[in-house]
């Protein structure tokens, strides 16, 4: 299954705003250093993602890209 | 008024002698005894589709010319002495941002409110930076209404070809004495301004017009760039006036105004059989050491003559070199060191000289 | 010849214009003229004065320190001017308003009753005409000719319905001389 | 797959260096696309203050002026008369525009300049380490007013949109705030209708933005939205001050 | 603390000793490199009862402290570089109606926003005078934090006994740097200000804090006053570190910071044997004209070194004044030129001094 | 016979400069009585600014400082925060304190500074020969606005006490005007009150007074003490705007 | 009869402020000009007067002082 | 003797206070000292480094461009720092965060992963520490016991409790550079 939430992980900041708003909870920080030296957040529950894009209008950093199951046109 | 000659105030000549050189913007603060020129570019720039703004201050002022000049236009602005000194951040900002534009100085009295009466105390502010780091801007200094016309738009094209801020520094007697002037015809040069803020316009590269430069070694490259600028300035835009240098023992020292008188005082002097020559520094800075080696052959002495405490006379010094012995004579406080003193100085200096006391 | 012009009253007597109309009428007879103005603090009211040069040669200084020709239009303004005329100078004294007399014996004494004289013409504002056509009259530094072009020139065309006035206060002025003579 | 959330177009693709949480990025997106929305990008020329956001020009694709501290409503009133038909903003912090830059930013109103400010008011300054802001909140503690602000020294906050909101010059004043979701899309409707009011010569438009600093206000980024929430939006109301529409609301 | 050491970071430093010379308020606005001082202040003065204020601005604080030394306090500002230039008309101001204050200037790299990291282009517009009309400071430029302390307090005594604002010339390393400190004991001297605005209480004529002279006789009366304290202040008030002039023949001129790198290399060189020696300035104005005289009749060169494209090297040409060549090399932009830079210029120099080219 | 009228004992006996008919010598007379009747010319230090009032320092018998253009309530900050128990009070006009010196009355305002401003607003800068001011009218000639002021090009007049109610800092924010014997009775009021919070520590406290300029507006006297009332009172309503007692009043 | 109203008119500059606001109409501008170099106010018909200091109040320039007869208590 | 220390890292990694805690150590032993900061336009994160002279000798210049000991705890510094080591010099590098090797051979090179041992004692924050002890271990420039009383000096007095963790870091620093000789 493709991504619905990509996240671009060495502009990461591990500010943790992304987690709480997350409204399925997928969101958590990694214990990897990123090249910025920070904790990356990031998701791996991918089927879990509603693509609500929440995470990604609360993130300072444009770490996030949202996508969506293009809708299959029945035919 | 094509080459017709007029009768005007040096403060509108200025204003007049902008708009003929293509400036069409003017941001400025009202202060004596400047004001005649903001009130003509108000009733002159929109003659010409130009705009003139009254801006909250004299900081506002500067910072709105660094926008326009930094958009692309010949924009200038003028103040006088207190006012000047408030614009100081901002010309820093335009030299550190190499943007073009002409700041008038008409010098009054100082320090502090001081007086209104003219003054040319100004000088170290204006030509060894008034503002914070390392810069420089040619600093005219026009002695006539017609030179205020002359260098006025000089001043215009020096700033579009260095990208660089020029002062044109006038005191209040110029500003406000009506003289002939007749305004000539001249082109000047076309400027491309490819790194103004325009828009995008289709460009691929956004431009920029910066002067923050946080990392120390680009920074340090910035100003090594603007240092060899500055050097070509230094090269190019030397103006000066000389007069009798071939044999004179005594050479009498002055810019703007105060250079009137004390050629006055020369030719006088020149009467009595006295051999007395002059240097008038146009450009104040670059300042022109050429003149001080044409005259030093034959100078015994150098008296400079100033409408302050003595500032332009630490350039003559430098230019000298201890070669001779460097005089002074100024007054301040919006006074004018009258003629008659200006011949006791001489005469004193000169007595010196045929004495071998110099 | 350089003629070195002080002209000294209150703000508000027409001492700039006086100058600025005499500079102008050099300039139109060809001769090298300067203009340089001088105010008090104060916005109207108060002391002003102006220098004027009106030369055949190339102008030097157009500061005026020791004038030729002196024009005082009121009392502040003679104790302040009166010791700096150069000997042998002119000095022409508004008698309407300045009772005193001129000490210093070394100049040439105009006495003009500007301000009555131009009562009489109906017209307070014009007595600095009236000092003017005085001072033409025994200075010559300028014709009276070219004072009027000068006032064609520097006034406004809605205002030129005001010259014939003027032209009768610079007579007025001028034949108080002539009588003297 | 269809992508439905992007970096916008005409910002670049540098990291910024706000440190993490700090919601000046957030603010940086919203003009972002207010820019692509509106398909400006071209004729845009942005004016960054001096403050954190000092670098601003480094991270928008649209032509760019650095201003001095405090000035950038004067130097935005310069771009602006030289060219009436290009899209003006500057984008500043509470230092720069309630404090050093009072005068320049109530006289761009006060003329009427037709321009967007984009303020952000974090009730601190956040470059240069933590000093009280005009906008500081009593109590607050900052490291030039370390027993916190006490209205019997330093007064009390500055409310700038209901102060520019007095003047006839101005067209649009509005407070939001970038501490939720919710907020932030009513930030980016309220930026959108700036440019456009400038669009269409309305005059001048300001949109003050609360804002964090979770490095100088000491707390987590998440504690830093929930101090918005609870103290900093009981002093700064929410809302549109004036519209061109309307003229000033009460 | 009583004279014992502390580890201390240098704008810190400016702070306590301020406090000890019995400075009770403080007027800033936040800049870095200087932020650390005006934080001291917020938590030191009001142990002192004394008086911390951020103002809104630059202008604001220098204005602040026109009208609390008015008042009749002992009163401090500080800032960088283009925080100094928004002070300029405020200095000229208290240059004008004679106002004693100290102010700080921490040096950062120019033009316009420049940089954060440390610089000394600011030193024209401390000696010369950035802002308009003739006056003239005390500036001072300590180099060591211990001497941050020391020349703070001498600062406020020049200012009181000379009624005249004082400038302690720093740069960002300085400000930023800690070493260990000492705070002197030391009487400063009472002064009677007796012309303070106070309220009359009592007296029978109200004083006058200003600086407008309307009429220009006065205002040059005035002048010539503030010139004959300035002369004086020229006479009492110069300070300077000489090291091994006795037997240079290349003399290294630096202040502040650079003086202490430019001090290591000249114990380097006279390791390898090279007769180097060292003047350093401490007042800058009034620059130590006779240090160069004690110099003079060895020195074949005299080389300057600035973190500057060149400022004070004008002062060391004015006291040489022809008798020795004078060399310079600077970094800018928050670059310190390394002590290996230092050493090529030198010996370069040196080997001009040994080839007889110099 | 009884002297029921006579100079102000707080003033001296020295002739202003300023024009016939220019109502700044009427506020210097009502500040000069509102010393005498508190008592506290032994303790009052005024600050002169820049604009035709710079010399006031000649007319007050008191201490004073002349401040540099719009800098007045910094200095009066200065002043006051060195002598607490002192009155400080400064005289500024409009371009001194709408213009260069916007930002200084509004932070002075905003720290609640416990100094009281005299506020001359005569739409126009008296002292420099006629400019434009913040203050002044929509189609009023200046030599900066040759044509008349135009809303498209300066904008439109800055109302500072409006402005400056707004502040939380403010405690005494009024506008009174000169024209005529009845609101010189008020002005006069005004301003006493405006020194009586001083005296009781309200904070800050500001009357701005409608103010004539014959010369630069090109009028009689007379003719302009009319156009104040039919002119400037529609863009300037009098009244108290903010007081100690009920705060800001709309 | 003592004066009413007491013109010091060296320092009167002729503004004309005073002439409208009196209520008896006392108040005119002299044709001789004072030493400021104005034709200054005055008022000759001082039993006309009736101390209100309309004109006081209103002169910008303290060239007026006002005076009224003190009440004879009878007895 | 004289020691020429930088230290450099990510802000936020206790860069400033590792060299604070030496100088105030060097001025308890009666050294002359001097410490100099340098911060990236970043307010948190981004690149810092400290310069600390520590010198039995008067200090001339504070500015230290040839380290005579390098402390590294991030891979950008040491990019930026490896080429300015003094010949002979000491560079220590914090191997948790830094895979690559420094390539000079004239340079005693000590790894530490900081970071590591950090987490092993349960916190991030006191990677520094454990740094310092190696440093102390191998350099000896000053003694542990001073780098305690410093941490007393400088820690507010609530903070005192933390001082056995940052002691235990310390420890396992130095063990590490003992483990190895
Ligand atoms: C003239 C001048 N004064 C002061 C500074 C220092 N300075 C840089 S940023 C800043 C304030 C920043 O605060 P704010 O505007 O609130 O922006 P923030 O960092 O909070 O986003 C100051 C005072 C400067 N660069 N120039
Ligand atoms: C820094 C500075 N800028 C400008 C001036 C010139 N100036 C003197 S008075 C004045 C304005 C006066 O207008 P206002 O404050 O309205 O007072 P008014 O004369 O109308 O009473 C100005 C601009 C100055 N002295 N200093
Ligand atoms: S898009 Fe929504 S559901 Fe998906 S990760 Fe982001 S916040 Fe969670
Ligand atoms: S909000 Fe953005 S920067 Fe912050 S942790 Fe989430 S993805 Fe990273
Ligand atoms: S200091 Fe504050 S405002 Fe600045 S980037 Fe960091 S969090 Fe944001
Ligand atoms: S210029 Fe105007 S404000 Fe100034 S004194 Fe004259 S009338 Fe009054
Ligand atoms: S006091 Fe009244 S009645 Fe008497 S002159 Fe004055 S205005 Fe007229
Ligand atoms: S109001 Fe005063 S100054 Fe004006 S005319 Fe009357 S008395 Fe004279
Ligand atoms: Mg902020
Ligand atoms: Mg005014």
């Amino acid at each position: 299954m493709d991504k619905r939430v990509v996240f671009d992980e060495n502009r990461c900041k591990g500010c943790e705003l992304c987690v709480p708003v997350c409204p399925v909870d997928i969101i958590f920080i990694a214990d990897r250093i990123n090249k910025l030296g920070y904790h990356p957040a990031t998701v791996t529950e991918q089927d879990k993602c509603i693509s609500c894009m929440m995470c990604a209008k609360i993130c300072p950093d444009l770490v996030i890209e949202v996508f969506k199951p293009e809708k299959k046109v029945a035919g | 008024m094509a080459n017709e000659t007029v009768l005007m105030k040096g403060n509108e000549v200025i204003g007049e002698a902008a708009v003929r050189a293509g400036c069409r913007y003017f941001f400025g603060y009202p202060i004596t005894p400047q004001n005649e020129l903001p009130a003509y570019m108000a009733k002159r720039l929109p003659e010409v589709q130009g705009v003139f703004v009254q801006a909250e201050s004299e900081t506002a002022a500067i910072n709105m010319v660094y926008g326009a000049s930094g958009a692309g236009a010949r924009v200038m602005t003028s103040s006088s002495s207190p006012g000047i000194s408030l614009k100081q951040e901002g010309i820093s900002y335009l030299a550190g941002a190499e943007l073009p534009a002409v700041i008038v100085n008409m010098m009054r009295g100082g320090p502090g409110l001081g007086t209104i009466q003219p003054s040319q105390s100004d000088y170290f502010q204006a030509t060894k930076g008034g503002g914070h780091g390392d810069y420089n801007m040619v600093v005219l200094a026009p002695a006539s209404v017609q030179e205020l016309a002359d260098l006025t738009m000089d001043a215009f094209d020096i700033a579009d070809k260095y990208r660089n801020p020029v002062m044109v520094l006038g005191d209040g007697v110029l500003g406000q004495m009506m003289e002939p002037v007749a305004f000539k015809e001249r082109q000047s040069a076309e400027f491309v301004k490819d790194w103004a803020t325009t828009g995008k316009q289709g460009r691929s590269k956004p431009n920029l017009i910066n002067s923050l430069y946080l990392d120390p070694e680009k920074s340090a490259e910035h100003n090594e760039e603007l240092h060899a600028k500055y050097m070509t300035m230094a090269k190019n835009e030397v103006r000066y006036e000389v007069k009798n240098l071939e044999d004179a023992e005594v050479v009498l020292v002055a810019y703007g105004m105060m250079a009137r008188i004390t050629s006055s005082v020369m030719n006088k002097a020149r009467e009595k059989g006295m051999k007395v020559g002059l240097i008038r520094p146009i450009s104040v800075w670059p300042f022109p050491d050429e003149a001080f080696e044409m005259a030093l052959p034959q100078a015994k002495a150098f008296l400079t003559v100033e409408m302050s405490k003595g500032q332009m006379v630490e350039d003559v010094r430098l230019a000298v070199n201890g070669r001779a012995p460097v005089y002074f004579y100024g007054r301040t406080g919006g006074v004018i060191p009258s003629p008659q003193e200006v011949m006791e100085q001489l005469e004193a200096v000169y007595a010196k000289v045929q004495g071998g006391e110099a | 010849m350089t003629y070195e012009i002080l002209i000294a009253g209150f703000g508000g007597q027409g001492v700039m214009s006086m100058g600025m109309l005499l500079t102008y009428a050099g300039m139109l007879e060809g001769k090298y003229v300067s203009w340089i103005p001088s105010y008090g603090p104060e916005q109207r009211g108060g002391t002003a004065n102006c220098a004027v040069v009106i030369s055949d040669e190339e102008i030097g200084s157009p500061v005026v320190t020791e004038p030729t020709i002196a024009v005082i239009m009121n009392l502040p303004s003679l104790d302040k001017f009166e010791p700096t005329v150069s000997s042998g100078g002119k000095i022409f004294v508004n008698s309407s308003l300045i009772a005193k007399d001129v000490s210093r014996s070394d100049l040439l004494i105009t006495k003009v009753p500007a301000n009555d004289i131009a009562g009489e013409l109906g017209a307070d504002r014009i007595a600095n005409m009236v000092m003017l056509g005085a001072v033409l009259a025994e200075t010559r530094v300028v014709s009276e000719e070219s004072i009027i072009e000068s006032l064609k020139a520097v006034l406004p065309p809605h205002r030129h319905n005001l010259i014939p006035l003027n032209r009768d206060a610079l007579e007025r002025g001028k034949a108080l001389v002539l009588a003297k003579e | 797959m269809k992508q439905i959330f992007a970096k916008p177009q005409s910002m670049t693709d540098k990291v910024s260096h706000y440190c993490p949480g700090c919601t000046h990025g957030i603010a940086h997106r919203l003009v972002g696309e207010t820019i692509d929305e509106l398909g400006i990008a071209d004729r845009t020329i942005g004016v960054a203050s001096v403050g954190c956001s000092v670098l601003a020009y480094e991270y928008f694709d649209v032509d760019f002026q650095q201003a001095s501290h405090g000035r950038a409503p004067a130097v935005a009133t310069g771009i602006k008369r030289v060219h009436p038909e290009s899209i003006v903003f500057t984008y500043q912090g509470d230092g720069d525009l309630a404090s050093i830059g009072t005068a320049e930013a109530i006289h761009a109103a006060m003329r009427g300049e037709n321009i967007t400010i984009i303020f952000i008011n974090n009730a601190i300054y956040g470059m240069t380490g933590g000093q009280m802001a005009p906008t500081t909140l009593l109590g607050q503690q900052t490291t030039t007013t370390p027993e916190g602000r006490r209205f019997e020294e330093m007064g009390a906050p500055i409310r700038m949109a209901e102060m520019l909101a007095t003047l006839d010059g101005a067209a649009y004043v509005a407070r939001f705030s970038l501490h939720d979701i919710p907020n932030i899309t009513k930030a980016k409707r309220a930026i959108k209708k700036s440019f456009q009011y400038q669009l269409e010569g309305k005059g001048f438009t300001i949109v003050e933005l609360l804002s964090t600093c979770p490095t100088n206000w000491g707390m987590s980024p998440n504690e830093s939205l929930e101090w918005v929430q609870t103290d900093m939006m009981k002093v700064y109301p929410l809302g549109e001050f004036k519209t061109p529409e309307e003229g000033e609301k009460k």
